[in-house]
């Protein structure tokens, strides 16, 4: 891939007028003191990534940056505590249960891929109302085939209604490059760049 | 709240003593200064000249190591040690024990002792890439010994995970002996472009010193006294405030410091780690180290609590702290950066001209003492050794009786000290930076260096019953088999760091194993040709006067030129043969 | 001046990972007449009066910010305190 | 039965990361009247009357599991509430 990412810092107002693809990583955003993402959801930045995924383009937040979604409202439901309260790092086994999306349509579908997770709060809880949702609109994009950590509906990764933000907790850029052990996770960001181009003309 | 005694109250009452200064040190003190010391300074000398701080018994062990050779940077006596690994790179390691502060509240004194290894590498002007730990625990059937565990595990994955360090492998072993006195090290590796090589050197008549990172508060106070004494039943209450550890503070600290030194080459002429003994051990050292004096203004160091008295100011080992020495008239651009990054730099003093070292606080002059005389003039002991009579009853050779093969290999690895140690290292995060090549569950981590076709090894081994009954062969015994982790990665051995943790000096055996043991590991430095360029002592890990076990811990670091020489411990396809090599 | 406490629950549809393990800690301690434990986060804010509705302010605090209110629940105690000389 | 509350905090000379952190971020979002905060942790416990003083209990609970007394401190609330038909 022949894609130069800029990083903005979380201080700026604004998104480069060019920006086609919003990613909000992982990390530990304000040590994730309160809750993880609680603080950033309140950076300046985030004003305008809501504005950027209002206009329908893509948003995608991996791990800190799914949590940091979800604080902002870009998407439904929260994430607590793993079920063992430790935290967990290790590859996970996913499948990928949406490949209709703008980041998964490479893949096939429910093909299994695998991702290392790296999370002390990455049980993703929802109502069941939203649960409903979630799944009468084809929101979950990927599971756990063995939860690691007891999210609901064992749900790995989802996208907004609208299909334009997606929030994963497992690290896909941990998975890109065969030296480190598999390259299931290049489809997810080859699917993306494919997607922005497309819109892009 | 402290109450200040005069001079001759501290000489008559003999305060020095319950911070650790003999009879014999106090008097050289006040021989040095010509004069009796006051409160503040008799409390400066007290840390300095702690074992911790001065090494005064362990330094003559440590001459036997070998710290020289063709690839080494720069050896013991910095922040770190750096090795290079050509292209202009160099790797940057050290390992610190944090013994004391987790056996009495493990979360924070596991993740303190993460925080404070990782400023020792980045003052050195690396960006820090892994970590690695080695714990020693008592016997998992305890309540509390399994808290420990739990809670130390938790205190350095917090800690490394936050500030997105991987943390790429250690070893834990348990055994009785450790019940009382957790052993856990860590160890940190860093890389650097070698122009970006910083000193703790504080040069230039008039040049600022300033204070960066978090507020001191009465965190630690004595932290550096308390590592040096040994823990009993009566002492339980006696302890000071708990150093707490802010990740987050660190690494904007972190990244401030790492800016400065990168893209303001011109105007650091200096940066230390405020770590044990805090503000004065930084300070001080950095003074004599360039031959300058100091002085600071107590009232200018940013302060969390009120009504702190100059020795707490002094001694506190608050956490995420950094002292700089830079050029004068860079003042707002230092003060600017760290702004950047939410973190606090302010000026505390200067470097003068003079050899002295002097504090004031409340427009008072509240210490003034040669720089000299503090860093330089602790006394050196050489203590009694006595060969432990255990070594020479001829052991009986224990015959294992094995009935069914099966029942033993699984008896034998559902021992917590064998068994996998998956539970540990899956809460850490092992692959952040993405750099992780080899993971933990192997022999040594590889982590790959980006930008080039070269991957680093590293390991951190040591086996403290070996050492028990054999102090000298095990020592060797430690050193070999990092040796063997490294080498069994496809990495070339660099060098070591170590941490050599043992009970108290004052027991001659503990003596003699201190000496047995560094002369076995400086034998086998010498033999795989891999210098110790960092490391760390802590003595005095004794409950009611029951030494742990020596516990030297070898920290390798090894070379791999390229990524297709990586190996990895996994069998690979049916039929392939297997060898056993060595004897 | 207004001492304020906030006590955070998740709410009692929600599993609390952290208090069942409490309680069988609690458990393996040999209290076992405890029943049930939740875990919580407990605020102290000492807050300046500004003229403004305390409870305004604290409402809008635990919504924004202190609470999650997709899986929390929250309540507060309001004190109002004496200024002391310094302030 | 007693319902008990504890509620636990840090030593007044710890430092507190998190309540900074949540201080600052008050502070950002415009609540500048806030003067200081802490952060602690709040349990709710309920325990069957056994016989045995409620108060040492909860007292050792505290002490051996719930604050770590190196750096946190702790307080507590028993109420004695009626049996409901189910216990
Ligand atoms: N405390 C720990 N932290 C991180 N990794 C650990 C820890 N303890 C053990 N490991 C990892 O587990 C694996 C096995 O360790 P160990 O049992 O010491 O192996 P060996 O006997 O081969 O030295 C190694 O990869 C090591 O790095």
């Amino acid at each position: 891939m022949k894609v130069t990412p800029e990083f903005i810092d979380y201080r700026e107002q604004q998104l480069p007028a060019d920006t086609g693809a919003v990613l909000v990583p992982g990390g530990f955003s304000y040590g994730d003191y309160l809750r993880s993402g609680a603080i950033a959801r309140f950076s300046p930045i985030m004003e305008d990534v809501k504005h950027f995924a209002d206009t329908g383009k893509p948003v995608i937040g991996i791990c800190n940056g799914f949590q940091v979604l979800t604080e902002a409202g870009l998407l439904p439901g929260a994430l607590r505590h793993n079920m063992s309260l430790d935290f967990i790092c290790k590859p996970q086994p996913l499948s990928v249960v949406n490949n209709q999306t703008l980041f998964t349509d490479q893949f096939e579908k429910d093909q299994t891929v695998m991702f290392p997770i790296a999370h002390g709060e990455g049980n993703y809880y929802c109502d069941d109302e939203t649960l409903t949702e979630l799944k009468q609109n084809n929101q979950i994009v990927f599971i756990y085939q063995d939860n690691p950590n007891g999210s609901t509906a064992d749900i790995a990764g989802i996208v907004n209604k609208q299909g334009n933000v997606l929030g994963m907790m497992p690290h896909p850029e941990r998975a890109s490059e065969s030296i480190l052990g598999g390259a299931d996770g290049k489809l997810l960001f080859e699917s993306l760049v494919a997607s922005v181009e497309m819109a892009v003309g | 709240m402290m109450t200040e005694l005069s001079p001759v109250d501290i000489k008559a009452q003999k305060l020095y003593q319950q911070w650790g200064l003999s009879d014999d040190e106090f008097s050289q003190v006040e021989k040095l200064l010509g004069r009796l010391p006051n409160f503040t300074e008799t409390g400066l000398f007290a840390a300095i000249w702690s074992e911790h701080c001065a090494y005064k018994n362990s330094k003559p062990l440590l001459k036997q190591f070998p710290t020289t050779g063709k690839r080494i940077l720069q050896g013991p006596g910095e922040g770190a040690g750096i090795i290079d690994i050509d292209d202009g790179q160099g790797v940057v390691f050290k390992a610190e024990s944090h013994n004391h502060p987790t056996a009495v509240e493990p979360y924070q004194g596991a993740a303190t002792g993460v925080g404070g290894i990782v400023r020792d590498i980045f003052s050195m002007g690396a960006r820090p890439v892994a970590m690695l730990d080695s714990l020693h625990f008592g016997e998992l059937d305890d309540t509390q010994t399994k808290y420990l565990v739990d809670q130390t595990i938790a205190g350095i994955g917090d800690y490394g995970n936050c500030m997105g360090i991987p943390t790429v492998g250690g070893e834990t072993t348990f055994d009785d002996i450790f019940k009382h006195n957790t052993v856990m090290n860590a160890m940190c590796v860093g890389l650097l472009d070698n122009a970006d090589q910083q000193k703790g050197a504080a040069a230039g008549d008039d040049n600022p010193i300033y204070y960066v990172g978090a507020k001191t508060g009465r965190d630690g106070i004595q932290g550096a006294i308390f590592a040096s004494a040994e823990f009993s039943d009566e002492q339980e209450s006696q302890r000071s405030a708990v150093q707490v550890g802010d990740p987050f503070a660190e690494k904007q600290l972190m990244e401030a410091c790492l800016e400065l030194i990168h893209e303001h080459t011109d105007i650091l002429v200096g940066i230390q780690d405020m770590g044990a003994a805090g503000l004065v051990s930084s300070s001080a050292e950095m003074g004599a180290k360039a031959g300058y004096g100091m002085e600071l203004n107590l009232d200018l160091v940013p302060q969390r609590e009120a009504g702190m008295i100059p020795y707490e100011l002094m001694l506190s080992e608050s956490q995420e702290r950094m002292l700089l020495c830079i050029k004068k008239g860079h003042e707002q651009e230092v003060e600017d950066l760290f702004a950047k990054y939410e973190s606090e730099a302010v000026q505390i003093g200067h470097v003068t001209d003079s050899t002295q070292y002097k504090l004031y606080q409340h427009d008072q002059l509240v210490a003034d003492v040669p720089v000299h005389a503090l860093v330089d003039e602790a006394p050196v002991y050489h203590k009694p050794s006595r060969r432990p009579a255990r070594l020479d009853q001829a052991a009986g050779q224990f015959e294992p009786t094995i009935n069914d093969l099966n029942e033993t290999l699984i008896q034998m690895l559902s021992q917590p000290t064998i068994a996998s140690k998956h539970s540990i290292y899956e809460r850490y995060d092992s692959m952040v930076q993405t750099n992780t090549v080899v993971a933990p569950g192997g022999d040594a981590a590889v982590i790959r260096l980006r930008g080039t076709d070269k991957a680093l090894a590293m390991t951190t081994d040591a086996n403290p019953r070996y050492l028990y009954l054999e102090p000298h062969d095990g020592g060797q015994i430690a050193m070999s088999e990092a040796a063997r982790n490294i080498v069994a990665s496809g990495a070339i051995p660099l060098g070591i760091t170590d941490c050599l943790n043992f009970g108290s000096p004052e027991d001659p055996e503990v003596y003699y194993e201190l000496e047995q043991a560094t002369k076995g590991m400086a034998e086998a430095c010498e033999i795989f040709e891999t210098p110790v360029i960092s490391g760390n002592v802590s003595l005095y890990n004794e409950f009611n006067k029951q030494p742990i076990y020596p516990t030297p811990m070898v920290g390798m670091v090894g070379l791999i030129k390229s990524s297709d020489l990586i190996t990895t411990i996994d069998f690979k396809h049916e039929g392939d043969l297997i060898y056993v090599l060595g004897q | 001046m207004y001492h304020v406490k906030v006590y955070i629950t998740y709410k009692p549809s929600i599993l609390d990972p952290q208090g069942e393990a409490v309680k069988t800690a609690l458990h393996r301690l040999d209290y076992q007449n405890v029943e049930t434990v939740t875990v919580g986060k407990y605020f102290e804010i000492d807050i300046k009066d500004d003229g403004r509705s305390i409870e305004d302010e604290v409402e809008k605090m635990c919504d924004e910010l202190l609470a999650n209110v997709n899986m929390e629940t929250y309540r507060y105690e309001i004190e109002s305190v004496t200024q002391t000389a310094e302030d």
